[in-house]
């Protein structure tokens, strides 16, 4: 029993990592209409920048390297969009994708050159977990719920109850009926990337205090982010959420019953069943 | 069109152009077809520091056969696509005799038909598939198999009468090797292995792996683990308490490891190929390194490539600087050699044996496990 | 040759069509009108199968049709122009041309090995056909162009061009003169014509009262998904409810 | 010169390999980022039944029949879903079928690879030697060339292209667009069998870990390098991105550096992917018709 409890704890703890990658990614799919494969280099370098602000020679507590770590990681995605996706911004799917894609090429190897491929972590002191019913619990874990309510909670606001958040809204419903509306459409793509930026960066970061840094991380994770977003509803906040959850409890559940050889599979699994049970697309290739 | 033509053609050109000049012999050359980049380029770096302080050893006592030795190192991008491109290089271009082939198993057997086919003599010192040196008569190991040191582990947990455990393995050639050869012994020892569960190389997440393996709470696991996922895997479980015995393999006795994890790994135990360290041989390896690198952390399977180059030298010395010459003469001198680790007569499979011993971490270093 | 009895669609609780019941006429060229939003496209949708009827029925010369894929529907003979041309852009004016006709033996995967004579007589005779119809709207010296390098204009010729080379027993036209310049009105309207003489049947949707009236000898008129009045030009001119719906009073 | 021939067999599997991808990607307009997929299974079957002494060339046909019905299985889903999250689909499907190598060891190995694969022997004539091995890459990526050729000029390569152009103007003149993408998606995988049977009886030896994503990229930016829906851009592509990739080797560069040069090598791969689809989408290689 104790068992099953611990898996669900976990499967929880994966889901809300999951959710923060996946919210960030859906939000830039909800405003620019592609899937931004280099997401998951925006949350690794998001967790390597903080890293660097935190190694000697600038040793800076971990409240305070935040800052420059969360800057530095808007500001890439923001490069990102200036210098790869706004020349592309009348480009069909296909390009926009193999471009994200080279790009994700191109920043998972960055961060290998700079830092190598082998495995870091910020040097806290381990700790044993609290043991609440018998699941043990660490500190780290509770500060993973915890800013991933607080995004959430920030995420809503933001969307709901300030202008941006609305014209963000409204572009996602339709961009060129936005901009002929009188939005700012360029100050709202904006906006965008530096939301997703942030979740990615705080996302990345709250997943190598849990584990470690590499450069890989991102990638493996954003696979997953993938099959949550399609899960709960593309370009959905809410959705996105509900799936990175569904997706943790499936894995840590999963493993229990299948070969762990397969962990990583029983995400896409799902997924492949979800598309197969939907109704068909038909013809919305040309929205 | 003409255009991108005329390009393709000129690149063509430089390519031909770049391909070396033939220069004037005044070194005896050996290829080294090691990762230097890619997931396994942790071992790499380690490798090559125990090759270069070899060398540099050889080459300041005059060398082989009265010329110098050069190493000439050829990434093999730790994939088997790569390191056939690499040792096919090797052979063709530079025209080697004799090449230090790559350390993964896969990697090493994707490689060895290579050299095989082009009677070039490959070295292993750190593959430890069964089958790796099947490829033919060119292809030699310097590390013990892991026929042995399976048994070893089995027999470990035998010895503490841990007759029921899981067993955890990194899902590569190595770990479900070794996994194989363990759960034989095992078996046929009259131990119950109650779970087998295979874990993906370079995750940053083994919780649910660990819960998996601890089901029941178990007395003691058997963790087939590399340096990398055991520090994760052992934090993780730290964090959850887990109390079980760990058991790992040699893959994992490194000082790296303790740094990663800290207090987490402190206690575990595992098995290793064993070669004494007080010998003479190993003190003046030991003093080398540290005159040359300033630290004491040699690198895991360091001292098997610091005898492998050593045995090569002498090969050229004594055969002569082909390729049959070192494939026969490293018979002979390796009869009765004891190189830092240990004895290195190569049996008929063009292997060597070795003991086991087992290793634990006490206080932050790597110590052997006494009862 | 089209009929619909009782068709109903809706969108999200907006009624597009409600309840139509029509039947075309043996007209030549047959016009449909109607307010922006008053279900015209919808009812072109539902017709040709890109989008299923909530209730309804659809007959194509006898022949119950609704429930069919869209491409079923074309190769049943109801080829269809959109109302912002849908030429394929990376493709030259010739290959436009030459994916219309329907069931080509050079289509399966099969006869590519073993029919390749059969394959290459059909071939031969599209393009000869092509040409002829690329000469007829005046696009010859563009048939090695790619589609996306033509205006607005050629670009509505070809679509229209190219629905002719398809074979038809019906086209429906959406809008084939909006966007373009009076010239090339003209232009269309003359090509239309012609091709009506050679025995072609259009069903156009049309904002253009000009047009409609030198065109049609039957009108249909549409307002908030209903049928609200249809006959001949000068009837529908003169209907009250039409000159309402149009007015909006 | 060894070494060269190596490199133009390399070519020759890769061109194969990337014009099946242009099949699907070029000329159709799927996305298909789990390609290395058919290209593993292709050489898991093929290597497999010879090494139970099934002849050379009933393996080889069995690997395409294998490498086509996985692709119509995997192409049937794609019915139900839009370009992007296809292209995510496969993907996904690329890394399940690298799972499958791994982890059913009693079939495959799992890690330990296949050790030991047979040169091919064609009509009792065996392929051993790299200038032989050269002749038959050659003559299979003619073989494809040519069939691929056919393919494209035909009407079906037509509609193919209708089928990435606009898939709704294609349905509105009667095409069955999911037979045609089914038809290219099947062809593609068989093609991409085809290489890596070539390349699995190359090599004599895989592993799962010869069949990961950095593949399909590598084959995706031989593509698109040598310019996707052209019928000579993959082997131009494969071509000046293998020489590339492998003339580093020859800069005689200090072996302190390939722990910078991979990494840097890949930067360079994915920022020239990132250029090409800004400044040159097209690639070196026009589609004919381009006008301006």
């Amino acid at each position: 029993m104790t068992f099953l409890l611990q898996s669900i704890f976990n499967g929880l703890l994966a889901g809300c990592i999951y959710a923060l990658f996946a919210m960030g990614l859906t939000l830039i799919y909800g405003v620019l209409n592609f899937v931004n494969f280099a997401h998951g280099e925006l949350i690794m370098w998001g967790a390597y920048f903080l890293y660097l602000f935190m190694e000697s020679p600038l040793g800076l507590p971990l409240p305070i390297a935040l800052i420059p770590a969360l800057c530095l990681t808007i500001l890439l995605g923001l490069s990102m969009d200036r210098f790869a996706f706004k020349p592309l911004r009348q480009a069909n799917r296909l390009t926009l994708l193999i471009t994200a894609l080279g790009l994700s090429f191109f920043l998972r190897n960055g961060a290998q050159l700079f830092w190598g491929a082998e495995l870091r972590t910020y040097g806290f002191e381990i700790k044993r977990g609290w043991k609440i019913f018998n699941i043990s619990i660490t500190t780290n874990q509770i500060a993973i719920i915890l800013t991933t309510l607080v995004c959430i909670a920030v995420v809503y606001l933001l969307l709901h109850r300030s202008r941006i958040g609305k014209s963000m809204r409204a572009v996602s419903d339709n961009l060129e009926l936005a901009r002929v509306a009188g939005i700012n459409t360029r100050r709202t793509i904006r906006f965008a990337w530096i939301m997703s930026s942030s979740l990615a960066c705080i996302g990345g970061i709250l997943l190598a205090l849990d584990t470690n840094l590499q450069p890989g991380m991102g990638m493996i994770n954003l696979v997953k982010a993938f099959a949550a977003i399609l899960l709960g509803g593309v370009g959905n906040i809410w959705g996105a959420l509900l799936g990175g959850i569904v997706i943790g409890f499936a894995e840590n559940l999963g493993v229990l019953i299948i070969s762990t050889g397969y962990k990583d599979a029983i995400a896409f699994g799902i997924m492949v069943l979800l598309l197969l049970l939907k109704p068909p697309i038909l013809y919305g290739s040309q929205d | 069109m003409k255009k991108i033509f005329y390009v393709l053609f000129t690149l063509l050109g430089v390519s031909l152009i770049l391909a070396p000049v033939a220069k004037a012999q005044d070194t005896y050359k050996i290829g080294a077809a090691i990762a230097l980049s890619g997931s396994i380029a942790v071992y790499g770096e380690g490798f090559k520091k125990a090759i270069d302080l070899a060398t540099e050893e050889i080459n300041g006592k005059g060398g082989a056969k009265g010329k110098k030795i050069e190493i000439l190192y050829e990434d093999n991008k730790s994939t088997p696509k790569d390191c056939v491109t690499a040792v096919r290089k090797l052979i063709t271009v530079d025209k080697v005799p004799v090449i230090i082939g790559p350390a993964a198993s896969s990697n090493f057997m994707a490689a060895a038909p290579v050299a095989q086919e082009s009677k070039v003599v490959m070295l292993s010192a750190q593959g430890a598939a069964p089958a790796l040196t099947k490829a033919g008569e060119y292809i030699f190991r310097v590390f013990p198999s892991d026929v042995l040191q399976g048994k070893g582990i089995s027999d470990l947990c035998l010895q503490l009468k841990y007759m029921e455990v899981p067993i955890m393995y990194v899902n590569n050639d190595w770990g479900l090797g070794l996994k194989n050869v363990f759960v034989e012994n095992f078996k046929k020892a009259g131990g119950k292995v109650t779970d087998e569960i295979p874990y993906d190389e370079k995750k940053t997440d083994y919780r649910t792996e660990l819960i998996r393996a601890t089901k029941g709470n178990p007395k003691a696991v058997v963790n087939l683990t590399y340096i990398v996922e055991g520090s994760v895997m052992f934090k993780q479980a730290y964090e959850m308490g887990i109390n079980t015995q760990w058991i790992c393999g040699s893959a994992a006795k490194a000082p790296k490891l303790v740094e990663l994890a800290g207090k987490a790994v402190e206690g575990i135990i595992g098995t290793y190929p064993v070669f004494s360290q007080e010998t003479k041989d190993y003190q003046a390896f030991r003093s080398l390194w540290m005159k040359k690198y300033g630290d004491a952390k040699i690198p895991i399977f360091g001292e098997y490539n610091y005898d492998m180059v050593h045995l090569i030298a002498r090969a050229i010395d004594q055969g002569g600087y082909t390729s049959d010459g070192i494939r026969k003469a490293l018979f002979e001198v390796a009869k009765g050699y004891r190189g830092v680790t240990g004895d290195k007569t190569f049996d008929q499979d063009r292997g060597v044996g070795s003991e086991y011993g087992v290793w634990t971490v006490k206080d932050g270093q790597i110590i052997d496990y006494k009862k | 040759m089209i009929e619909t009895r009782g068709l109903s669609k809706s969108f999200g609780g907006i009624q597009a069509v409600s309840n139509c019941t029509f039947a075309l006429k043996d007209h030549a060229i047959t016009g449909l009108i109607g307010p922006n939003g008053s279900g015209k496209t919808t009812l072109f949708n539902l017709i040709t199968g890109f989008i299923p009827p909530d209730r309804g029925e659809i007959y194509f010369k006898g022949k119950r049709i609704d429930g069919l894929l869209p491409h079923e529907v074309a190769i049943g003979g109801i080829v269809r122009t959109f109302q912002i041309t849908r030429v394929l852009p990376r493709m030259t004016v010739m290959e436009n041309m030459l994916i219309a006709p329907p069931r080509q033996t050079g289509e399966k995967f099969r006869s590519l090995w073993f029919n390749p004579k059969t394959i290459r007589k059909e071939e031969r005779e599209n393009r000869k056909k092509a040409l002829e119809l690329i000469d007829l709207v005046g696009l010859s010296h563009l048939k090695d162009q790619f589609a996306q390098n033509l205006s607005y204009g050629q670009q509505k010729l070809l679509e229209l061009a190219r629905g002719l080379m398809a074979n038809p027993s019906m086209i429906l036209l959406d809008e084939p003169t909006a966007g373009i310049n009076p010239i090339m009105i003209r232009t269309i309207m003359e090509l239309i014509t012609k091709m009506k003489e050679w025995g072609m049947v259009f069903f156009i949707i049309e904002h253009n009262m000009d047009v409609i009236i030198e065109l049609c000898g039957w009108i249909f008129v549409l307002d908030n998904g209903e049928k609200i009045a249809e006959g001949r030009p000068k009837e529908i001119q003169n209907n009250p409810r039409v000159i309402e719906a149009y007015l909006g009073i | 010169m060894d070494l060269f021939l190596h490199l133009w067999v390399m070519i020759f599997i890769y061109t194969i390999f990337a014009m099946s991808l242009n099949l699907e990607m070029g000329y159709t307009g799927l996305f298909n980022f789990g390609h290395v997929a058919f290209f593993g299974i292709g050489a898991y079957v093929s290597a497999l039944l010879t090494l139970h002494q099934v002849p050379f060339e009933f393996a080889l046909v069995a690997a395409l029949l294998a490498a086509g019905l996985l692709g119509f299985l995997l192409s049937i889903p794609s019915l139900r879903l839009r370009g992007d999250t296809f292209g995510i689909a496969t993907l996904g499907f690329g890394e399940i079928i690298r799972m499958v190598f791994q982890n059913e060891v009693w079939l495959t190995k799992g890690p330990m690879g296949l050790p030991g694969i047979p040169k091919p022997v064609l009509f009792s004539y065996r392929f051993a030697t790299l200038p032989q091995y050269l002749l038959l890459t050659l003559g299979f990526s003619v073989l494809t060339f040519l069939v691929l050729r056919i393919i494209i000029r035909s009407p079906l390569g037509r509609a193919f292209k209708a089928v990435r152009e606009d898939e709704v103007a294609a349905v509105a003149l009667g095409k069955n667009i999911f037979h045609f993408r089914i038809k290219s998606f099947v062809i593609g995988s068989v093609l991409a069998g085809l290489a890596g049977t070539l390349w699995g009886h190359y090599t004599t030896f895989i592993s799962p870990g010869d069949f990961t994503l950095l593949e399909t990229i590598l084959v995706l930016l031989i593509v698109v390098l040598g310019g996707k829906g052209t019928e000579l851009g993959p082997l131009v592509g494969a071509v000046v991105l293998i020489f590339f990739q492998e003339s580093l080797r020859f800069l005689r560069l200090p072996a302190e550096w390939s722990r910078y040069l991979a990494p840097l090598q890949q930067m360079i791969f994915g920022s020239l992917l990132i250029f090409l689809m800004i400044y040159r989408p097209e690639g070196l290689l026009r589609e004919k018709g381009a006008g301006r």
